[in-house]
């Protein structure tokens, strides 16, 4: 067929666009704001609800007490490893207290934080990097899944779970964390893109705390923001003030019940700062100033939240000494609870790696218990 | 064998197809996904009608994206779904092992028993279909190399439908390895009576025979059955075991055989260095030394990439290339 | 510290916006058109080349019936497989037509018509596909990189080579191939945030065919486009009428000149569609509806631009039977060396696994030798 | 080894530093890249000062993603550079799996020898560092048995250097293997006058012995010196085989070493199951066959995944469970 023999040929045609094209949805609402959303110091404060933010407070003391702790049993020999979050607790405690019961955390490694304010035992939250064992809690009791090392690798765990969730028709959200340099990763795009696709009930919150281990976001990427990855998935993007708790609490909030109520996932940008090393076998100054640290402390979390607090009176110094002491006993709990020698069994090495033991590692498992046996005497 | 007088002639991939709808229809939380696995059927037919039957939320086309759809179906085997994944191909396994080595085999492990991972990850293998390259990968080395994977391929059409059936009622992560060109070979077989396997990890013998074992799995079975018959002219007896499962090992029945043969090849068409063979030969020696009248000899595809289509004769293990290896077992000692 | 301690304390302190976050760049330039670019049967077509344009339909022409030969070929056995790219052609000749003769080509398995409208002798480009060796010409030599069949998996490849040439200062462009469902791959993801990252001189080129194999567009994401993605890795997205070869070339060369003028990459989306079936192999019918290939036919990429150049007397029934008379010598002359059987020699595979043989392949190739000769006797 | 008067003491990891360095300072091909391999200096300090010394063009930190890693290094490879990657950890190689399966081995060979891609991935291995999970793996099986890769490991501080030379000078793809817990491991060294390793691809004799070889590689060869000098006590001469290359395969000095003792061990850290090991000992076997006493035995890491670092000391294969294989021997023979 020539244009000639086309029916209508030579009349003033115009092709049509494309026929099976057509924009499929609006960009527009899913770009994110120009600015981090913040609430402390803006007029919206004046909404906020007192309790929820005094509780929050004293989950931001707690979470300051915790790093602080944490770092200290890393001096004593009694973790093999800790990545701090101390700087990022708004992100942290915000995390945990948009969830319902019967929701799901994702954490990444540095997440332990988020893990113990939904309510896990810190020590089990700490088994990872105690080294006695790998996940030192059983998932899903607490609804948290493991700490993730590899990074990226849990955002399609949530995506897979909250799917499988909705199609029981189950009321369950999920809530994954990452840092702003496993959004490189590719299994970020590949989550990011099955949650779209299946509009599952989950929500991706990005600690962009500045540095991926030494390597700063403007070698991690180009874009705008990290927000701005979420119009590439068709799924709103959300940029916060990861500093700001009754931000994070706001917009985390929003994005759940969205998700719950079968709007689909959400991509959140926090932007925050690790004020200490990446770990405590970490040494910053190697790729950062101090006078870069400094200027994030006048941001901090805390002081954000207790400024707006006191200013209205709806905290005083009881309250935020109440807070201290709670923070205290926390530390000091953990502190003893982490004194004590893990309960280690060798054997355990063989019992989990199948439901059923094999014949070699049966027979790996005498060699090892005889080995032991032979020690003892 | 099923012996029921319904049995009728079945390709592979029928008793495959089979044993994944029987699956689903007995347990609701078997979900299938994969690349095209819903509307088309899987490019080899073996999901073919299933989406129809049980709807796209259990039989899912899923985004192409391999280490998305293993990760998700990790997600959803932690909520309590049994996941079964297609990869389209062996070579395109490979996007998703990083969740595979650091999740999938190491879940039950890391949480201490909370949380295995019932999945069944169907991995079409091999080559001898002419297809072009990483389209005839045997990969089974990378599975059987990683703990907390079960590693099971089937050679005939009642096991295909019986090892399916074992993989998805396991409760650990199991790869199950299809041999493509082996899913146009039929059988008689009554899907109405259709034979259990048991659990994963049994070898059977195939042909029972007094000069030499034959050790052998997947697409090399009917070879070896061939080379088998062939190796009466030299007058050779040859048993061929049919591994079935590379995890969990059988080495009982192995040992059992080679103790009785005194002489082993142990044929493959993944390539011998580094591949499944090393692991077996060794095994056996540690188990029969004094048994062997003969080190264990390796038949197996060379130590290259896999060929183009029109060479792939060449590389594959056949039946002269075993019977040499025979000749080679010092029958003169 | 508290805040009761903090300089300016109790004054109307408003917290700035956290001290790292500053828009990196404008969102609002990367973001495609809100439809797809067009040039033919416009008001743009009046600034057409029409030197340009004749080459072009000679080119198109050639493509189909390239196209149609190959297919014959799979029929007649002398093809293992072939992916058609018939209603494509467009896109194909248009890839080719942008390109220096120092910048280089990264084809997806698809595009071996590319590699030939870009001078690749088609025996060679079809060497993958009649199944004598893998990759049929030196890419160095052609600088067309293999034929990638693992999906998405070139990306990174043209990235690299396109950085390294930029370091040493060379004029290189790389144009990289790719279909929709391929953009799924967490290698799309790593390749386009590495170029934006290093600001490399990289042309992603998506053909938007409506399909991977049978997966449609929607379950393949929620995007509003393809082209949408490009924001998230701080590139500009480009949507373009894929059948339209006088806009496939506009946009094309755009983003080559801007590449080269070292404006670093950009991702193309072009809608277009897949007339016959994925491969030869395929059976179409399973998955989507005649109606649907037939509302394409009226948007056949060589009609849009015979019915232009025609309608503007740029093009006579001669010149259309010269691209024919071209298109059928081409084909001639293809069926011709096709037909001829392929030299094989099986020691090739023991020669180009290392640069020198190991002791173990030196002995496998001795024993197929043996196996060869006692064969020939 | 290094005679010169100006040895000092030197870790493996400065060695390896000198190597990158000297190798960046004679081509400038050579360019490094991964995660915080640039202004850090890599989380072991290995590319300390490189990027300063040769700009970060030279000495890259990339986003954080293993396969663009890989994938991009094939990219400059293509062009004619010699990209030197860094996985920050083994397990974290594995998403870089495709890229390496399906393009880095394979290359040379697609393109019949037109485009060879001389890249070398370096790997930080094996455990006994108190690393959490995912910070340990051995990973050597994966590499071996994938055609077109090299994969080697050294065990001492010159090796290390004359090693990295040699990766880095291969046209062909190499995996460079690092013993994590040997970076700190010292030795006299000359820097200025480092030993050269010639062409990559042959095993060096630690200690001769005439009762039985133990066969190991990377970490575990220090373990086996030492394992070598505790069984004098028991009456054993063992002569410890360093691999140093696991592809290609030393066969030679391996199985001159093992006709000569008659009894051989393997060891490694890997685990057992479809490890090294099994290629290694049925090689052996196939060669050594009328020489051996007993047959070859191995000591590996068991066959689970990597443990917890309070108990990595029950799975890493220690001096005792050595000289446990070697009475196993059946020395009554
Ligand atoms: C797949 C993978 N690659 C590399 C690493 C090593 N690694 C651990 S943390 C880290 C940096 C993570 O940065 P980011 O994502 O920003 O999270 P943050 O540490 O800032 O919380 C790297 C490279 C890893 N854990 N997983
Ligand atoms: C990594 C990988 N996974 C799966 C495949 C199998 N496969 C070949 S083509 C194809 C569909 C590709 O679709 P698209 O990217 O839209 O390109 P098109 O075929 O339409 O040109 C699939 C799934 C592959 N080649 N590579
Ligand atoms: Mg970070
Ligand atoms: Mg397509």
């Amino acid at each position: 067929m020539t244009v000639q023999e086309l029916p209508g040929a030579g009349a003033d045609y115009r092709p049509t666009p494309p026929p099976a094209w057509r924009p499929r949805i609006d960009a527009a609402p899913l770009l994110p704001d120009a600015e981090p959303h913040r609430v402390l110091g803006t007029p919206a404060a004046d909404r906020l609800d007192p309790d929820l933010m005094r509780r929050l407070y004293a989950e931001l003391v707690r979470g300051r007490r915790y790093n602080a702790q944490a770092t200290a049993l890393t001096r004593q020999g009694r973790l093999a490893v800790y990545p701090s979050t101390v700087g990022q607790e708004a992100c942290e405690i915000a995390a945990a207290a948009v969830l319902e019961e019967q929701d799901w955390l994702f954490p990444s490694y540095r997440d332990t934080l988020a893990a113990v304010a939904r309510g896990l035992d810190p020590v089990q939250a700490l088994t990872l990097l105690r080294g006695d064992w790998h996940t030192g809690y059983d998932p899903r009791e607490c609804r948290i899944a493991p700490l993730s090392t590899p990074l990226a690798t849990q955002l399609p765990h949530a995506v897979g779970l909250a799917h499988a969730a909705r199609l029981k028709g189950d009321d369950v959200v999920a809530l994954a964390m990452i840092g702003d340099g496993g959004t490189s990763e590719g299994d970020f795009h590949e989550a990011l893109n099955f949650a779209a696709v299946w509009q599952a009930p989950v929500v991706f919150l990005v600690q962009n705390n500045g540095f991926a281990i030494s390597v700063p976001l403007a070698k991690q990427t180009a874009a705008p923001s990290l927000a701005h990855k979420a119009v590439g998935y068709g799924m709103p993007g959300r940029l916060v003030d990861g500093n700001d708790v009754a931000a994070m609490h706001e917009v985390l909030s929003e994005a759940v019940a969205k998700a719950r109520a079968g709007g689909g996932p959400t991509l959140i940008e926090a932007v925050t700062y690790r004020m200490e090393a990446h770990t405590n076998a970490d040494d910053a100054t190697r790729y950062r100033t101090d006078a870069e640290v400094e200027a994030w402390r006048a941001h901090d979390p805390i002081l954000l939240l207790e400024r707006e607090l006191t200013q209205r009176g709806h905290l005083d110094d009881e309250g935020i000494q109440a807070a201290r002491d709670a923070a205290d006993a926390m530390a000091s709990d953990l502190r003893d609870a982490m004194n004590a020698e893990p309960v280690l069994d060798p054997m355990d090495l063989f019992t989990h790696v199948y439901a059923e033991q094999t014949g070699q590692l049966r027979e790996q498992a005498a060699l090892l218990r005889a080995e032991l046996e032979a020690e003892e005497q | 064998m099923a012996t029921a007088t319904a049995a009728k002639p079945a390709t592979m991939a029928q008793a495959l197809n089979r044993a994944l709808r029987d699956a689903m229809a007995e347990d609701p939380t078997v979900h299938l996904m994969g690349e095209d696995v819903g509307t088309l059927g899987g490019v080899f037919r073996i999901t073919d009608g299933l989406a129809k039957e049980f709807g796209e939320d259990r039989c899912t086309d899923t985004p192409l994206a391999e280490a998305g759809i293993l990760g998700t179906a990790v997600g959803m085997a932690m909520y309590g779904l049994r996941p079964v994944v297609e990869m389209q191909f062996d070579a395109f396994a490979y996007p998703a092992f990083e969740q595979l080595f650091s999740h999938v085999a190491k879940m039950r492990n890391r949480t201490r028993g909370a949380m295995p991972l019932p999945i069944t990850i169907r991995v079409p293998y091999g080559g001898g279909i002419g297809g072009v390259e990483h389209h005839s990968d045997s990969s089974e080395a990378y599975y059987m190399a990683t703990p907390g994977l079960h590693v099971v391929t089937p050679a005939t059409v009642e096991d295909a439908y019986g090892l399916m059936r074992a993989s998805i009622a396991s409760d650990d992560p199991v790869i199950f390895m299809e041999p493509k060109r082996l899913y146009w070979s039929k059988a008689d077989w009554n899907p109405e009576a259709p034979t259990a396997v048991g659990p994963i990890g049994s070898a059977a013998v195939r042909r029972q025979g007094a000069s030499a074992t034959l050790i052998t799995y997947g697409p090399s079975v009917p070879v070896c059955l061939e080379a088998a018959e062939a190796a009466r002219e030299e007058g050779w007896d040859l048993e061929v075991v049919d591994l079935r499962s590379l995890v969990p090992f059988d080495e009982d029945t192995v040992a059992a055989s080679v103790r009785r043969t005194g002489r082993a090849v142990v044929v493959h068409e993944s390539t011998g260095f580094g591949g499944p063979g090393g692991e077996i030969a060794a095994r056996i020696t540690e188990r029969c030394f004094h048994h062997l009248e003969a080190p264990v000899l390796r038949v197996a595809g060379f130590d290259i990439p896999y060929p183009p289509p029109m060479l792939e004769k060449h590389h594959l293990p056949g039946v002269d290339r075993i019977l040499d290896a025979v000749a080679r077992l010092q029958w003169e000692n």
